[in-house]
C-alpha cells in the first residue's frame, strides 16, 4: 500500500505545485493594468532620461556662441578608440600674440563607446554627455560630427 | 424566434423545393464548405489574437495595440503579411509531400468540424458515431506532421516529427478513455444524444469525482495531442528551433499555424460538448427563475462561451508551465494518465451500472 | 448520374489510383503516404456505404496506427529519401501478366455469377455490434473476441521480446551519468 | 569551422544510426553565437563538441595597446551581464600594481554595485533559463526586477549595461542623491517578488523533473574541469572568492557562501536563487553605512605599473574572474590575460550532457548560465 | 441536414470491381517489391480489399446479419497485430543485417 500511497501523494503534490504557478499567472491576468513595458514612440515627450545618461558627446555653447575648449587634446589622448580628433589653428589674440585654438572638433559617433573617459579628462569642462539616444541615420557620414559651431570661439578667461 | 435551427431548416427546405435533389445536395455541400471555411478564418483570427492578449496580460504587457482599435486587426495584418511572403521550398526536400503536408493538416482540421453541434439543432452532420468520428479523424493529423517533418530534409524537423508522432499516438489512448467515460454514461456516440442527456445537468456536475478526473485527464491529453505547451515537443522552440515547421514560410506556415489553433478549438469544443453540456444552458436544480434567465441566453453563446473558456485554460497552461522532456512526456502518459484513466473508466462503468449518477 | 454515383466513382478512382501509385513509386516514404490515401479512400467508401463504425475503425487502426507504425519503421530502418532499386524488367512483366490474367479471371467469374441484391434495410448500430460481440448464445462472437484479445496480447508481448535491445557493454560505457 | 569528414570519422562514433546536429551558431538555446556539434543516437546525446570563435574580438590583444585607464572599459564587453564586476577586477589589479589605497567610500560603493550587478545578472539568468526549459512568462517577470536595477545604474553610472564606473583608485562619479532611496525601494520590492519566482518555477513539478539529476557533475570532476562560481558550488566545492580571498570590504560583511552537494542542474539553480538573497542581505548591510569621504584616490595623470606580474581575482556572477597583467614598466600592459569563468564551464558541458536528451542539454546550458562573449573573448 | 443517397444505387458488381482491382494491385506490389516494408504495405492492400468484400456482401446480400461486419473488425484487429509483429521482426532484422531486403535475409536456410 505504501507504493500506492506514494503514487497518489505524488499526483496530488504535482497538481498543487502546478496550481501554485497558475494562481500567479492568473493573478497577473486579472490585474493586467499594471504593465512593465514602455510604449516607446508614444511616450517620447514624457520620457525622462537621467541627467547622467551617456548618449553622445556634445560641446555646450553659450548665447555668444562661445565654448570652453582650449584644444588641449586631453580628450583625444584619453579616448581609447580614436573617436575624437581635434584640428587646431592659431588665432591672433587682440594683443597681437598668436594663440592656439581649435579649428574643428571632429567627433566620430560611430566609433564612440560612451565610456565617459574624455569628459573625465577635460580640464575645462568644455564637453559633456548629452541624453540623446536615437543615433540612427541613413548615411554613415552623418555620424561624423563637428562639435564646435561655425564661427564659435573660446570663452574669455579660459586657459 | 430567429435561431440557427430555423435558418438552416429554411435554407434546406428552400433548396430542396427549388432544385432537383442532386443539385440541392451539391449546393448544400458548397454552402457548408463556404460556411466552414469562413468560420475557420474567423476562428483563426480570433484565437490568435486571444492567445496574444492572454500571453501579454499574463506577462504584464499590453499585447497588440497598434492595428485597429485595441489591436483587433493585428492578426489580419499578420495574415496579409504571410500571404504576400515568398513560400520557400528547401533544396533536397520532397517537393510534393512538402507542399501537401500543410493542406493535409488543414483538411483534417476542417473535417473534424463536421459532427459538432454549434447551437440548438444546428449541426453539419449528425453522424451516429459522432465522438468516434472525432477520435478517428484526429488521429490522421499526425501523418501530416510526420510528412512535414520528413519532407523538409532538415534534422530538426525530423526530430520534431518523430517526437510528435510518439506523443500523439500515446496520448490518444487516455483522451479516448476519458471520452469513453461519458459514452458509458450516455450510452450513445451521437453528439446530439450526448448533449440531450445533459438537459438536467452537465456531466461534470452529475458524474461525481470520476467524471471530474476524466475531465482533467481529457484536458491534459488533448493539450498534448494538439502539441501545445507544456507538451510542445514537436516545436520545442528552445531545443529544435521550430520543430516540424522549421522550413515552412509564407502561406504554408500560416496553414500550420491556423490548423494548430483550429485543433485547439475543436478539442475544446469536444470537451465542452462532453463534459459541459454543449449548448445546454446552466440549470441549477429547482431555481425556476434562474433557469428561465439562463434559457434566454442563446444556445450558440453558451456553446462558444464554454469552448472559449476551455481554450483559455489551455492557453493558461501554455503561459505558465515549463516544457516537459520527451521521455517524461511518455512517462506521464504511460505511468500516470493511462492507469488513472483506466481505473477511472472502471469506476464510471460501475457508476453507470448502479445508476449512482444524478 | 446522381450525386451519390458521382461520389462513388470519384472514390473508386481515388482508391485505385493511389493504390497503384503506392505499389509503383520508388520512394518508400511516398509509398507509405499513397497507401495512407488509399486506406482513407476505403474509409470514405465505408462512409459512403453508411457503415460508419467500420469506417471509423478503419481510420483509427489503419491511418492512425499501422501507417504511423510503417512510417516509424521507415525512419528507423533506412535513409528514407533514397530511391529503391528497380525490379528486374522480367519480373515486372511476369507479375504484370499474372496480375492482369488473375484479375480478368476473377472479374469474369464475378460477372457471370451476377449477384442479386436483396432489398432489405441493413440496420447496424454500435449497440447491436456490442451486444453481438459479447453474446455467448447463438450468433454471439464472444469466443472469437476472447481469442482475438489473446492474440493481441501475444502479439504485444512478442513485439516487445523481438524488438527489445540487449544492452551491449560498449553502449553502457559511454553513458556515465544518466539517471533520469 | 569544422571539416565534416573529420567529425564523422571519429573512432568512437559508430557509423550507423548516429545523427550529427549543429546547435548554433544561430539557435534560440545558445543565447548568442555558440556552435555545438552534437552527436545523437535517437534523442540521446553521445557527444557535445563546442566550436568557438564566432564572436572573438581579441580583447586581450586590444588591451595591450590601451593605457591602464583605458583598458578597463573593454572588459565590460566580455561578460556583459557582470560588466561592473569585470571592471572591478581590472581596477583591483591596477591598484595592486600601483599600490593605490582606495578610499573607504569608493570601496563600499564598488561592492554595492557589484552585488546589484550580481542580482541583475541572476534575474536575467532566471528568466532565460526558464525560457530554455519552455516557460515564457518568467522572462518578463525577471525583466521587471532587472529593469529597476538598470534604472538605478543608469541614474548613477550613466549607462544601463556597460557602466564603466570604475577607475583605478576609486569610482568615476559620486553616487546620485536618490541612490539610497531607490535601492531601499528595490530591496522591499524584490523581497516580495523572489517568492513569486519560487511559486512559478522552483516548486513547479515539471521544472523539478527537468532539472533534478540532470547534468550531474561530481566534486572531483568539477575541480578538475576548473569550474568556479555557482556550478562548482552546486557540486560542493567551496570557491567563493569573496570568502576565501576577500577583497575590498567583503571581509567585514556577514554573508554565507552557498554550497549544495547534489551537483545537478537543480542544485545550480538553487545556488543562484539563494545567492540572490545573500546579495540582497549584503546590500542591506551596506546601504545605510556608506562612509563619507572621497570617492576617488588621487592618482597621477598617466598610470605606469612597475615592472612585474600582477594578478587579481573577483567573484563575478558566473565564477572566478582573474586578471593577469605583465608590465614592462610602460604606460600599457605588456601582456594581459583574463581568466573568464565561462570558458572552463563550457569545457565541462560535454561531460555533463553525455547520455542525456536534447531537452536536457538545453536545460544544462540554461543552468550553467553561459554568456558567449565571456567564453569567446 | 440529412444525407441522401448512400450506396443504394450503386450496383454490387461495381463495388466488387473496386475490391478485386485493389486485391490484384496488392498482388502486383507483392510480386515486384523486395523491400519488406513495402511488401507489408501490399499485404495491407490485400486485407483491405477483402474487408470491402465482407462489408459489401453483408450489406447487399445478407442485410439481416452482422457477420461480415464482425469479420471485418476481426481482420482489422489481426492486421494491426500482424503489422506490429512484422515491423518488430523487420527492425530486429535490420539491426543484425543492416538491410530489410528479403534477398538478404536468407540465413535461416542453412
Amino acid at each position: 500500500m505504501s507504493f500506492l500511497g506514494k503514487y497518489i501523494s505524488n499526483v496530488f503534490g504535482a497538481i498543487r505545485s502546478l496550481w501554485k504557478g497558475m494562481k500567479l499567472t492568473g493573478y497577473y491576468f486579472t490585474h493586467h493594468k499594471e504593465i512593465i513595458t514602455q510604449q516607446y514612440p508614444d511616450n517620447k515627450d514624457t520620457l525622462l532620461l537621467p541627467e547622467r545618461f551617456r548618449g553622445e558627446v556634445v560641446m555646450p555653447h553659450d548665447e555668444n556662441n562661445e565654448h570652453a575648449c582650449t584644444g588641449c587634446t586631453a580628450c583625444e589622448l584619453a579616448c581609447p578608440n580614436g573617436t575624437i580628433k581635434i584640428i587646431t589653428k592659431f588665432d591672433i589674440a587682440p594683443d597681437g600674440r598668436k594663440k592656439k585654438a581649435i579649428d574643428t572638433f571632429v567627433y566620430h559617433l560611430e566609433l564612440c563607446t560612451m565610456c565617459n573617459l574624455c569628459i573625465e579628462a577635460c580640464p575645462t569642462d568644455a564637453i559633456k554627455m548629452a541624453q540623446t539616444f536615437e543615433h540612427s541615420v541613413f548615411d554613415r557620414n552623418e555620424l561624423t560630427k563637428k562639435l564646435n559651431k561655425p564661427g564659435s570661439r573660446i570663452r574669455e578667461g579660459i586657459e | 424566434m430567429l435561431s440557427f435551427e430555423n435558418i438552416s431548416n429554411a435554407i434546406h427546405n428552400w433548396l430542396y423545393h427549388s432544385f432537383s435533389p442532386t443539385t440541392a445536395l451539391w449546393l448544400e455541400f458548397v454552402l457548408v464548405a463556404v460556411c466552414v471555411i469562413s468560420l475557420f478564418s474567423f476562428l483563426g483570427l480570433v484565437l490568435i489574437l486571444m492567445e496574444r492578449k492572454v500571453s501579454a496580460w499574463m506577462q504584464v504587457r499590453l499585447g497588440p495595440n497598434r492595428v485597429g482599435p485595441k489591436g483587433m486587426f493585428q492578426t489580419v495584418a499578420d495574415t496579409l503579411k504571410l500571404i504576400v511572403k515568398e513560400s520557400m521550398t528547401p533544396d533536397g526536400a520532397d517537393k510534393l509531400l512538402f507542399n501537401l503536408a500543410p493542406f493535409i493538416v488543414m483538411i483534417i482540421a476542417m473535417m473534424l468540424m463536421a459532427p459538432f453541434m454549434f447551437a440548438r439543432g444546428f449541426q453539419i452532420w449528425d453522424i451516429n458515431i459522432g465522438v468516434l468520428f472525432f477520435t478517428a479523424v484526429s488521429s490522421i493529423s499526425v501523418i501530416g506532421i510526420l510528412m512535414a517533418g520528413w519532407a523538409s530534409n532538415n534534422k530538426y524537423s525530423l526530430l520534431g516529427a518523430m517526437r510528435s508522432g510518439a506523443q500523439i499516438v500515446s496520448y490518444e489512448l487516455s483522451a479516448g478513455l476519458s471520452i469513453l467515460c461519458i459514452i458509458v454514461l450516455t450510452g450513445s456516440l451521437r453528439i446530439s444524444d450526448i448533449i440531450a442527456s445533459q438537459e438536467n445537468g452537465w456531466w461534470i456536475f452529475k458524474g461525481h469525482i470520476p467524471v471530474i478526473i476524466a475531465f482533467v485527464t481529457f484536458i491534459i491529453a488533448v493539450t498534448a495531442e494538439t502539441n501545445r505547451a507544456p507538451f510542445d515537443m514537436a516545436e520545442a522552440e528552445s531545443e529544435l528551433t521550430a520543430g516540424f515547421h522549421t522550413e515552412y514560410s509564407g502561406m504554408k506556415f500560416a496553414l500550420f499555424f491556423l490548423a494548430e489553433y483550429i485543433n485547439i478549438f475543436i478539442v475544446c469544443a469536444l470537451g465542452a460538448t462532453l463534459f459541459l453540456g454543449g449548448w445546454m444552458p446552466l440549470h441549477v436544480g429547482h431555481w425556476q427563475g434562474f433557469n428561465h434567465i439562463m434559457d434566454y441566453i442563446p444556445s450558440s453563446i453558451w456553446f462558444f462561451g464554454k469552448t472559449f473558456f476551455l481554450v483559455f485554460v489551455i492557453m493558461w497552461f501554455r503561459w505558465t508551465f515549463p516544457r516537459l522532456r520527451i521521455d517524461q512526456l511518455l512517462n506521464l502518459e504511460w505511468k500516470y494518465l493511462l492507469p488513472i484513466s483506466m481505473v477511472n473508466l472502471l469506476l464510471v462503468t460501475l457508476m453507470a451500472i448502479l445508476g449512482w449518477h444524478f | 448520374m446522381t450525386a451519390s454515383q458521382i461520389i462513388f466513382y470519384i472514390l473508386a478512382v481515388f482508391i485505385l489510383s493511389t493504390a497503384v501509385l503506392s505499389v509503383t513509386t520508388r520512394k518508400i516514404f511516398r509509398s507509405a503516404i499513397w497507401l495512407l490515401f488509399s486506406l482513407i479512400g476505403i474509409a470514405g467508401l465505408y462512409f459512403f456505404l453508411q457503415v460508419e463504425f467500420i469506417a471509423a475503425v478503419q481510420i483509427i487502426v489503419y491511418a492512425g496506427g499501422i501507417v504511423v507504425l510503417l512510417i516509424f519503421s521507415i525512419f528507423l530502418t533506412q535513409q528514407s529519401g533514397k530511391e529503391m532499386a528497380k525490379a528486374p524488367i522480367v519480373r515486372t512483366i511476369a507479375s504484370l501478366l499474372t496480375v492482369v490474367f488473375g484479375f480478368a479471371l476473377t472479374w469474369l467469374l464475378i460477372w457471370q455469377h451476377g449477384f442479386q441484391k436483396i432489398n432489405k434495410d441493413f440496420d447496424w448500430s454500435v449497440s447491436a455490434i456490442g451486444t453481438r460481440m459479447m453474446g455467448t448464445g447463438k450468433g454471439g462472437f464472444a469466443l472469437p473476441f476472447e481469442a482475438m484479445s489473446m492474440l493481441l496480447l501475444a502479439a504485444m508481448i512478442g513485439c516487445i521480446v523481438i524488438a527489445i535491445k540487449t544492452p551491449s557493454p560498449s553502449t553502457k560505457k559511454d553513458k556515465p551519468n544518466t539517471t533520469t | 569551422m569544422y571539416r565534416k569528414t573529420e567529425i564523422i570519422k571519429e573512432p568512437t562514433v559508430n557509423d550507423s544510426g548516429d545523427m550529427i546536429i549543429n546547435i548554433g551558431p544561430q539557435h534560440p538555446a545558445t543565447h548568442g553565437v555558440l556552435h555545438l556539434v552534437i552527436t545523437l543516437n535517437g534523442e540521446t546525446i553521445k557527444k557535445v563538441e563546442p566550436h568557438l570563435g564566432y564572436i572573438h574580438r581579441s580583447i586581450e590583444k586590444m588591451c595591450e595597446s590601451l593605457s591602464y585607464r583605458q583598458f578597463i572599459y573593454v572588459t565590460s564587453r566580455m561578460d556583459y551581464l557582470s560588466s561592473h564586476i569585470n571592471n572591478h577586477g581590472c581596477a583591483l589589479c591596477v591598484e595592486k600594481g600601483m599600490q593605490i589605497e582606495v578610499p573607504a567610500r569608493a570601496q563600499v560603493i564598488r561592492v554595492l554595485m557589484d552585488e546589484l550587478t550580481r542580482i541583475a545578472s541572476h534575474t536575467l539568468w532566471w528568466g532565460a533559463m526558464a525560457m530554455d526549459v519552455g516557460a515564457l512568462t518568467p522572462f518578463f517577470l525577471a525583466f521587471r526586477e532587472r529593469e529597476m536595477i538598470n534604472d538605478i545604474m543608469e541614474e548613477t553610472c550613466g549607462a544601463r549595461l556597460t557602466m564603466n564606473y570604475m577607475v583605478p583608485g576609486g569610482i568615476m562619479v559620486d553616487l546620485h542623491p536618490t541612490f539610497q532611496r531607490k535601492v531601499k525601494e528595490f530591496i522591499v520590492h524584490f523581497k516580495s517578488k523572489i517568492d513569486e519566482y519560487d511559486d512559478l518555477v522552483t516548486d513547479n513539478i515539471i521544472f523539478k523533473n527537468r532539472t533534478v539529476n540532470v547534468g550531474v557533475i561530481s566534486k572531483e570532476d568539477a575541480i578538475s574541469y576548473g569550474l568556479t562560481g555557482p556550478p562548482a558550488r552546486a557540486s560542493g566545492v567551496s570557491c567563493d572568492i569573496r570568502k576565501i580571498y576577500p577583497y575590498e570590504v567583503y571581509r567585514t560583511l556577514q554573508f554565507e557562501e552557498i554550497i549544495e552537494t547534489a551537483g545537478d542542474s537543480f542544485a545550480r539553480y538553487l545556488v543562484r536563487m539563494k545567492e540572490m538573497r545573500q546579495s540582497l542581505s549584503i546590500i542591506e548591510q551596506l546601504i545605510d553605512n556608506i562612509p563619507e569621504g572621497d570617492f576617488q584616490a588621487k592618482t597621477k595623470a598617466v598610470l605606469k605599473l612597475p615592472k612585474g606580474e600582477f594578478y587579481s581575482r573577483v567573484e563575478t556572477a558566473r565564477g572566478e574572474f582573474g586578471v593577469y597583467i605583465v608590465s614592462e614598466g610602460g604606460t600599457t600592459p605588456y601582456r594581459i590575460k583574463f581568466r573568464s569563468p565561462g570558458f572552463s564551464t563550457l569545457s565541462a558541458l560535454d561531460h555533463m550532457a553525455r547520455g542525456s536528451k536534447i531537452g536536457d542539454l538545453v536545460a544544462i546550458m540554461g543552468t550553467l548560465d553561459f554568456v558567449i562573449p565571456d567564453i569567446d573573448r | 441536414m440529412e444525407r441522401t443517397g448512400g450506396g443504394g444505387m450503386i450496383p454490387l458488381s461495381h463495388l466488387l470491381f473496386v475490391s478485386t482491382a485493389l486485391f490484384f494491385i496488392g498482388m502486383y506490389g507483392l510480386f515486384t517489391r523486395r523491400n519488406m516494408i513495402t511488401m507489408l504495405m501490399s499485404i495491407e492492400l490485400l486485407l483491405n480489399s477483402v474487408n470491402i468484400n465482407f462489408v459489401v456482401f453483408n450489406k447487399y446480400l445478407y442485410p439481416e446479419k452482422l457477420d461480415g461486419i464482425f469479420f471485418t473488425i476481426f481482420i482489422i484487429a489481426i492486421a494491426a497485430a500482424e503489422a506490429a509483429v512484422a515491423i518488430a521482426i523487420i527492425i530486429n532484422l535490420y539491426r543484425s543485417h543492416q538491410s530489410i531486403d528479403v534477398n538478404d535475409a536468407e540465413d535461416m536456410k542453412y
